[in-house]
């Protein structure tokens, strides 16, 4: 593959006609392969990537049903952090923070990774008081987390309004510094392409529409373009997991809600930072293009459709504006929705199922993005090794037999 | 006055009585009332309007309406600053001021157009392929980068306007007034239904307004009689300024009305700025027209390059002329009215090229008008650079490629026509599925899935009278003729061939993003393939306009490079909104004073002027504490605790859930809900209840009353009043409906105080004459009714702080009474009202838990040292959770008391524990203070925590990390005070 | 914005409702019988259908019932409303859940 | 258009009610001792209709579910009418419990209270489509209220929780502006 480089850019420009190559093939699936991820999106291409990179697997597909990121990687905010609460969320997360700053290089492709700190506004008493739990255990997993009082806050965003007079006035704020954004689409282009330099067979328009088990173990997969014969299967079809755990007879325990979010049409930089607040259910952060990118609240209905209600965007704008009295002549450009796939204990499922052969990697609700890298990392181990990394070993679909829950509510208590 | 140049003496919906004077870039000019900003800059002769978002290359006007990509404005300055304004879309009024966007220092010299010259090192996705060095140095090139995108600037100030938003419910909505849509609304409206009309302009008639009448052809005339008639039917509203932007699921419609944009900063006070109509509709017709595309010649963004149909707008609707000597270029029919239009007032028509050899309708009309029209000819370029001074004209072969000469023909003024596209994007936001019509080389309409119907262009109709008659049908409920002709056929010529083929050219499809036919080219060769990838690798069709303009074209050059039929490639998802929606009006009152609704005790003015710091817990404002003068918040609350401890103290405690627990089935439903029995509690007897959820976490917990054999009142926390209520409900209705049991909050009934302190029996007793007081009489945890300070009182004998207590609860209106009675009853025993910190401090140097604070939805009856509230055999809700093995690891977090070495020392809330002295992250943490306050009773801090092993752990001592420093703290019993609650009984 | 027909007071906006997920979990009779992956499953476990889906409705900002609803997840399409005990409609044509 | 007044009368009319006696009555509509008992005591029997309201000589009841009702009295008269309809309803699975002193009703009438309420209702409140009798509960903004029309007059009750009735003044207030300029 060409390496991207500003010299690379030059060649091409100077040249007649420039000829850049496929950022990955465009292969007809094999009739069988070692390891078949289903899922295009960005934790099943980064799994594939990990597993052909640290794991040294070579016969791998990726089936995609529709086109590479389409899912909730080319429709989430963007937001990076790992600011979590317990110590097995906080691990996870951290670890995937530390890849993604490192991933332009490795991949060869600027996923645009932007640490401009993210900011959790804190609004009441009892807010603060879980802050200060919270930055604490931060701190002692080793992740940089700060307490900002009202000015500094303000100091952060001098567009936000920090007046006591408000209905919910800003009382502080908390801030991983290493936290920001990255450009979603990079995120799946990139992984995609350094996976298929290494060999990995990248199918998209594929749906899987059944998983061949027999006596316990995992086979293959039939699929809109043929029967696949698979020596071990990931599931990481987020919006579909449940769907595609029937298929091997599996329940989860798992919702799929819409997540809706939107973005402003494109102004000047007002606001350099990712800011969000649990209290009033809003989060937002500029796009380089200059967009307000702003995430509202999950529906409360179940749904496949990749959209929720009005009500939703009606709400999350009154909170907005509390907080930034100066957007309010800006307008809304474009509004979409994702398939967020919510546990009980707002934590992923990352590991191994009933069926040998068989693994699944779901149900991370509103924090799927930021894990991508992480996820990926772990799943790709579990997989090569057939036990899950003690990274993702918490997060096993038994633990909703045992009790052993991790409950990141307070974490997940506003979209992210 | 300022002359107008371009404007013609007559004709037109201008007033030229009321000339406006308006300042574009610092420049003083005048328009004309009815003029949008643009045709008014048209009139004065300017083109140079914006620049474009990545190129920096000098952009004019390209249509006339909300599909504008180029002419983006700043309208106004300071608080009431708006960017990114479409010009076509501005309405003139006196005083407008306005700049171009996203150019620096100005829009005729912008320094950042230097990029321009080097775009050949800046195509589509480069940034992928770059800033990659060093290591997070993205974050220094994205400032930069950053500056250079963002077209407009956001206010400095809050805004100063209203906005409104409303409810409105209907039979028949009609979007779009053109001829199909006043058809159909007039159909709709005589049929004596709700009838709903919206449309974007200031004024009703679509297309009408921009054709010159012509005989025989319904125009000006028709429109305002079927307006009049439509104004005569009070069952019909007619909304105008209103654009219908969002269709979502079950006929919900999402309009915007721009109540006084049009009046600018003058517009009075109380009208809202704009209103956005949230619309229900039994039937929708969607009559919202076509929207004409640009043609990918090289060179087709320059100044004066122009749809042919805005052309003919700004010529017939607001007699101003675009320019003075036009080259004309289509694929279709359509251009040849506007040709004809222009030239009827006097603009000199250098040529027509015509990309078909053969037209369908051969353009008599402009043949006997002596036009000069080349078939099979296209603009392949142009000259000029701030405004387009000539075009280059060729003939294409029958292969695609140039044939005979290129042939330079000045001129000011490039007209445009590729066709046209019907506005399907409501349609297809409704989740309508649409199909590709090659004869007309669009997208239309197809299968529906809510109850919409498409009338008029939208549908492919072209002529008005077809248009007429499929809105009459539509508004009628019928299902809509076949357009008898229908949108002028369209050849697909994209891309037009360049000049020369290796020279410098670039043939732009999507004009504010700067994305050229090269650019999909790429995209396609890198295998960004899918028009999803196109769009997100090129940014095709992402701009303010959403690729009104550029997307089919987009399209089809994809489909050019894949050699792939167009539909095959297929079209993007239409999401709302239509059109970009004002935050403010999204948000509507639901901002400042109205944001959230304020919950307020009858108390609350006692409160206020007792100087009392307010707390928000959920929707109520509570008293935090009450500081006398100089008085810090610590010093406040420990003379509250010292008060209720050694004397007495009053809070508030109206906001506590209160539910009314009545019929035979009571008793059973506590057993169920509550985790101990409730079977043998005697009428006149409290006790306290431990809720949990399903799995098995503490939800909730409260003191529950019986008020008779069949009929309880139940308290809860404040936070969860109406969370528990609801979930009570639920078990009720759908697990036990066989329950003879009904739930009534009487949270809002009821005023309570708390009256607390071992001198609270002796205020009490001096305020009632018919409750006996005594211990004896009246023993901890029993209730009796009677009068206090002579209203008809509750009084229940129970304590969060282990002091002597009692909730006295009387009907509301009397609340305010009843504090001032107790105040004044109890100031020779020093009575002082105390805040819920005071309570907190009270609670937890008894040991008591918090709901909220001790749990976080993790916590369990065990971890709490609590089984003895679990009701052995009998089932209830959350028994079973509990038995689940993890919850059974004696490892789990449990409650403990801490007791600190430095007795001085109050932990900090939510800091972690740790086994040993820290020795570097990542530590391994046990668990974390929950409470910890300094206990004045007992001249030292006190803390709760969740510790892993809890109680068995008495003794050992624990670290605690805190900033700098680690302190030290021995785990110990919770209860810091009276132990054994002799207090409390007394 | 759904419109929901609440059994009692016909049409109302979704704004009023509370959705409560999958209709017909029956709370088991005998939760101490049970292993801790079957009460997992009562507890935790979702059909989650694309397609077809009953589930519970309160009407919370108006007569307070709650109710069954039986929807689309990915129209959205209201197919049928019964009260709480009603038996579901039998399975029509149309995407199985 | 901002028209303080049309043809003459105010175009809105905000104001705050008389306190209320209010009994919140639970119980089977089905069950003709329920009835009686109810009918023995208001003057009337619970209207069993979903949304409607029936007013006696003693009182108004209005619905609020299939098995709830809302009874207006005089306020002096609150406790002795719950007293009476507890004796009236004993050995009945019926509840009845006093709630004047929790609610606050609001009134609202003019010619253009509709559109008042429709800025914040997603109710149809049309006249024609909300008529005299009708009653139901609803939002109005983030308020829970119970939106009664008690006659044929353009006039709309509003009742919500006393705690909420600061919000709801202030919030209707503020939506009434555009018609009257000044309340």
């Amino acid at each position: 593959m060409t390496r991207y480089s500003i010299f690379s850019l030059a060649r091409n420009a100077l040249a007649h006609r420039p000829n850049w190559q496929r950022a990955w093939r465009s292969p007809d699936p094999r009739p069988a392969y070692d390891v078949v991820i289903v899922g295009g999106g960005g934790h099943g291409l980064a799994t594939a990537y990990y597993l052909a990179k640290e794991h040294g697997v070579s016969n791998i597909a990726v089936l995609e049903k529709g086109w590479l990121g389409g899912g909730n990687t080319g429709r989430n905010t963007t937001v990076i952090r790992s600011n979590y609460l317990w110590d097995e969320s906080a691990h996870l997360y951290e670890k995937a923070l530390q890849l993604y700053e490192g991933l332009s290089q490795e991949l060869n492709f600027n996923i645009m990774l932007s640490q401009r700190g993210v900011l959790n506004l804190v609004h009441n008493e009892h807010e603060l008081k879980e802050m200060s739990r919270r930055v604490r255990a931060i701190r002692l997993n080793g992740i940089d987390s700060e307490i900002l009082d009202r000015q500094a806050v303000k100091a952060e965003i001098p567009v936000i309004n920090i007046s006591p007079q408000v209905r919910y006035p800003i009382l502080g704020a908390s801030i991983q510094r290493r936290g920001g954004v990255a450009r979603h689409d990079a995120v799946a282009w990139g992984f995609a392409r350094a996976a298929d330099a290494r060999g990995v067979d990248i199918v998209q328009n594929c749906e899987v529409t059944g998983i061949d088990v027999a006596n316990g173990r995992v086979r293959g997969l039939q699929t809109s373009r043929g029967a696949i014969a698979a020596k071990q299967v990931g599931l990481v079809a987020a919006g579909h997991s449940s769907l595609l755990a029937a298929m091997a007879g599996l329940r989860l325990p798992i919702e799929s809600h819409p997540l809706q979010a939107m973005v402003s049409e494109p102004i000047k930089p007002v606001l350099d930072c990712v800011v969000m607040s649990n209290a009033v259910h809003v989060y937002l952060s500029q796009s380089d293009k200059g967009e307000l990118v702003i995430g509202a609240g999950i529906d409360g209905y179940n749904s496949y459709a990749q959209r929720g209600s009005f009500q939703i965007i009606e709400s999350q704008m009154g909170a907005l504006l509390e907080l930034f009295p100066s957007f309010s002549r800006l307008r809304m450009l474009r509004q979409w929705g994702g398939i967020v796939d919510v546990c009980p204990d707002a934590s992923p499922i990352v590991g191994k199922t009933p069926v040998e052969g068989l693994y699944i990697n779901c149900g991370w609700g509103t924090g799927g993005f930021k894990a991508t890298p992480g996820s990926g990392w772990a799943f790709a181990h579990t997989i090569a090794q057939d036990r899950p990394h003690a990274l993702n070993a918490p997060f096993t679909l038994e633990r909703f037999s045992t009790g052993a829950l991790i409950d990141e509510h307070g974490a997940a208590a506003v979209a992210h | 006055m300022t002359t107008q140049p371009y404007r013609l003496a007559e004709g037109g919906i201008v007033d030229r009585e009321r000339p406006l004077t308006f300042s574009f870039n610092g420049r003083r000019l005048t328009g004309f009332a009815g003029d949008t900003l643009a045709s008014a800059l048209l009139a004065n002769g300017v083109h140079l309007v914006g620049r474009s978002f990545k190129y920096h290359r000098p952009r004019g006007i390209l249509t006339a309406g909300t599909e504008e990509p180029n002419a983006l404005v700043q309208l106004e300055t300071g608080n009431r600053s708006t960017p990114n304004l479409k010009a076509t879309r501005v309405e003139l009024y006196d005083g407008l001021v306005a700049t171009s966007v996203n150019c620096w220092p100005g829009v005729s010299f912008d320094a950042s157009a230097l990029i321009d010259t080097a775009h050949r090192m800046v195509p589509a996705g480069f940034y992928y392929k770059t800033f990659m060095w060093p290591r997070g140095g993205w974050h220094v090139y994205e400032k930069l980068i950053r500056r250079m995108a963002g077209m407009g600037r956001a206010p400095e100030g809050p805004d100063p306007d209203r906005y409104d938003r409303v409810n409105a419910h209907c039979e028949v909505l009609v979007v779009g007034a053109g001829p199909a849509g006043l058809a159909a609304a007039r159909a709709a409206g005589r049929s004596g239904v709700r009838v709903i009309l919206a449309d974007e302009q200031p004024r009703p008639g679509g297309m009408l307004l921009n054709v010159a009448d012509t005989k025989g052809e319904p125009g000006a005339d028709w429109v305002g009689d079927t307006l009049s008639e439509l104004r005569s039917m009070p069952n019909v509203r007619v909304l105008t300024r209103t654009t219908v932007t969002g269709y979502f699921d079950h006929n919900f419609l999402v309009a915007v009305e721009r109540v006084t944009d049009h009046l600018g900063p003058d517009a009075p006070a109380h009208l809202p700025r704009q209103r956005l109509w949230r619309i229900r509709a039994a039937r929708v017709v969607l009559a919202t027209g076509a929207l004409e595309r640009p043609l990918t010649f090289a060179n087709n963004d320059r100044p004066g390059v122009m749809l042919a149909a805005a052309a003919r707008a700004y010529v017939n609707a607001f007699a101003a002329l675009p320019g003075r000597r036009a080259v004309v270029c289509t694929n279709d029919d359509s251009a040849y009215d506007a040709a004809l239009d222009l030239h009827r007032n006097g603009v000199e028509i250098a040529a027509i090229a015509d990309l078909r050899t053969d037209p369908a309708r051969p353009a008599a009309q402009a043949a006997a008008a002596g036009l000069n029209i080349l078939y099979g000819h296209a603009v392949v370029d142009t000259g000029g650079r701030r405004r387009v001074r000539s075009a280059h004209v060729a003939g294409i072969g029958s292969d695609g490629f140039l044939k005979g000469p290129v042939r330079a023909l000045q001129c000011d003024l490039v007209l445009m026509s590729g066709g046209w596209s019907p506005a399907v994007h409501l349609f297809s936001q409704s989740g309508g599925r649409l199909r590709y019509d090659d004869a007309l080389g669009a997208f239309l309409p197809d299968r529906a899935r809510q109850r919409v119907q498409c009338a008029g262009a939208v549908n492919g109709a072209a002529d008005t009278a077809s248009c007429i008659l499929q809105g009459q049908d539509a508004g009628s409920g019928d299902l809509p003729a076949a357009a008898s002709a229908a949108v002028a056929e369209a050849g697909s010529h994209w891309p037009i061939p360049a000049r020369n083929r290796s020279g410098e050219f670039r043939r732009f499809v999507d004009f504010q993003n700067d994305v050229t036919t090269a650019d999909i080219a790429l995209a396609v060769a890198e295998g960004y393939q899918s028009v999803e990838h196109l769009k997100r690798y090129t940014t095709l069709g992402m701009g303010t306009e959403q690729g009104k303009t550029g997307n089919v074209p987009g399209i089809a050059v994809l489909a050019g490079s894949l050699g792939a039929p167009l539909p095959a490639v297929g079209t993007t998802t239409f999401r709302p909104p239509y059109d970009p929606v004002t935050f403010g009006a999204i948000a509507g009152r639901d901002v400042g004073p109205l944001a959230d609704p304020v919950r307020e005790t009858p108390m609350h003015a006692w409160h206020v002027k007792a100087g009392a710091v307010f707390e928000d817990v959920g929707q109520w404002k509570r008293p935090f504490y009450y500081p006398l003068a100089g008085e810090t918040k610590r010093d406040a609350v420990v003379r509250e605790c010292l008060a209720v401890r050694n004397a007495v103290g009053l809070m508030d405690a109206t906001t506590l859930g209160k539910i009314v627990v009545s019929g035979r089935g009571a008793v059973a439903f506590l057993n169920r809900v509550y985790t101990n029995a409730w079977d043998d509690l005697e009428v006149g007897r409290c006790r306290y209840g431990l809720m949990l959820g399903e799995d098995g976490m503490v939800l909730d917990d409260g003191v529950t009353a019986r008020l008779a054999t069949n009929q309880f009142l139940m308290t809860t926390t404040t936070g969860n009043a109406s969370r528990v209520l609801a979930w009570l409900e639920e078990w009720l209705q759908t697990e036990w409906p066989d329950l003879d049991v009904y739930l009534t909050s009487v949270t809002e009934q009821f005023a309570t105080v708390a009256l607390a302190g071992p001198k609270a029996r002796a205020v009490l007793s001096g305020l009632t004459s018919d409750i006996d007081v005594t211990t004896g009489a009246f023993p901890f945890m029993s209730w009796r009714s009677g009068h206090v300070a002579g209203f008809p009182a509750r009084v229940f004998r129970i304590s969060y702080s282990g002091e002597l207590a009692y909730e006295i609860s009387v009907p509301a209106a009397h609340g305010l009474n009843l504090w001032a009675a107790l105040s004044r009853q109890g100031e020779d025993h020093g009575i002082t009202p105390f805040g819920t910190e005071a309570m907190h401090v009270l609670r937890a140097e008894k040991g008591y838990l918090m709901v909220g604070q001790e749990t976080d939805g993790t916590v369990t009856p065990i971890d709490l040292g609590m089984q003895w509230i679990l009701k052995k055999r009998k089932d209830y809700i959350g028994r079973r959770s509990l038995a689940r093995s993890a919850m059974l690891d004696p490892m789990r977090k449990r409650l403990v008391g801490l007791r600190t070495e430095d007795p001085d020392l109050v932990l900090p809330e939510g800091a972690q524990i740790l086994p040993t002295a820290p020795y570097g992250p990542p530590e391994t943490m046990v668990g974390h203070v929950t409470s910890s306050y300094w206990s004045g009773v007992l001249r030292r801090s006190v803390a709760l925590a969740l510790v892993k092993g809890g109680r068995d752990r008495e003794t050992t001592t624990v670290h605690v990390p805190l900033d700098g420093r680690t302190a030290r703290a021995e785990i110990c019993d919770p209860r810091f005070y009276d132990p054994d609650g002799a207090r409390l009984r007394g | 914005m759904l419109l929901i027909a609440c059994p009692w007071c016909g049409q109302r906006d979704e704004s009023e409702f509370t959705c409560g997920g999958e209709a017909h979990i029956q709370r088991p009779p005998d939760p101490d019988a049970l292993s801790d992956p079957e009460w997992a499953d009562y507890l935790f476990m979702r059909a989650n259908p694309k397609g077809r889906h009953r589930e519970r409705w309160c009407h919370t900002h108006g007569c307070g019932r709650w109710f069954n609803v039986e929807r689309h997840t990915v129209t959205h399409d209201v197919l049928s409303v019964y009260r709480m005990g009603e038996a579901p409609p039998d399975d029509r044509d149309g995407d199985p859940s | 258009m901002a028209d303080p007044t049309v043809r003459g009368v105010p175009a809105v009319t905000l104001a705050r009610c008389p306190p209320r006696g209010r009994i919140n009555l639970r119980g089977n509509c089905a069950d003709p001792a329920f009835r009686a008992g109810v009918a023995s005591t208001i003057g009337t029997e619970p209207p069993p209709a979903a949304n409607t309201s029936r007013s006696a000589g003693r009182g108004v009841i209005l619905w609020l579910g299939p098995d709830e009702w809302l009874a207006e009295v005089a306020p002096a008269a609150e406790t002795a009418f719950a007293a009476a309809l507890e004796d009236a309803l004993s050995g009945l699975h019926a509840s009845v419990v006093a709630v004047g002193d929790g609610l606050v009703t609001l009134s609202l009438s003019g010619p253009r209270s509709v559109d008042v309420l429709a800025k914040g209702m997603t109710l149809d409140v049309d006249p024609d489509r909300f008529p005299a009798g009708r009653c139901a509960r609803s939002l109005l903004a983030k308020a829970p209220v119970l939106l009664h029309r008690p006659g044929t007059e353009l006039l709309y009750e509003v009742t919500v929780a006393r705690s909420f009735s600061h919000y709801a003044l202030r919030w209707l207030h503020d939506a009434a502006l555009e018609y009257v300029q000044t309340l």
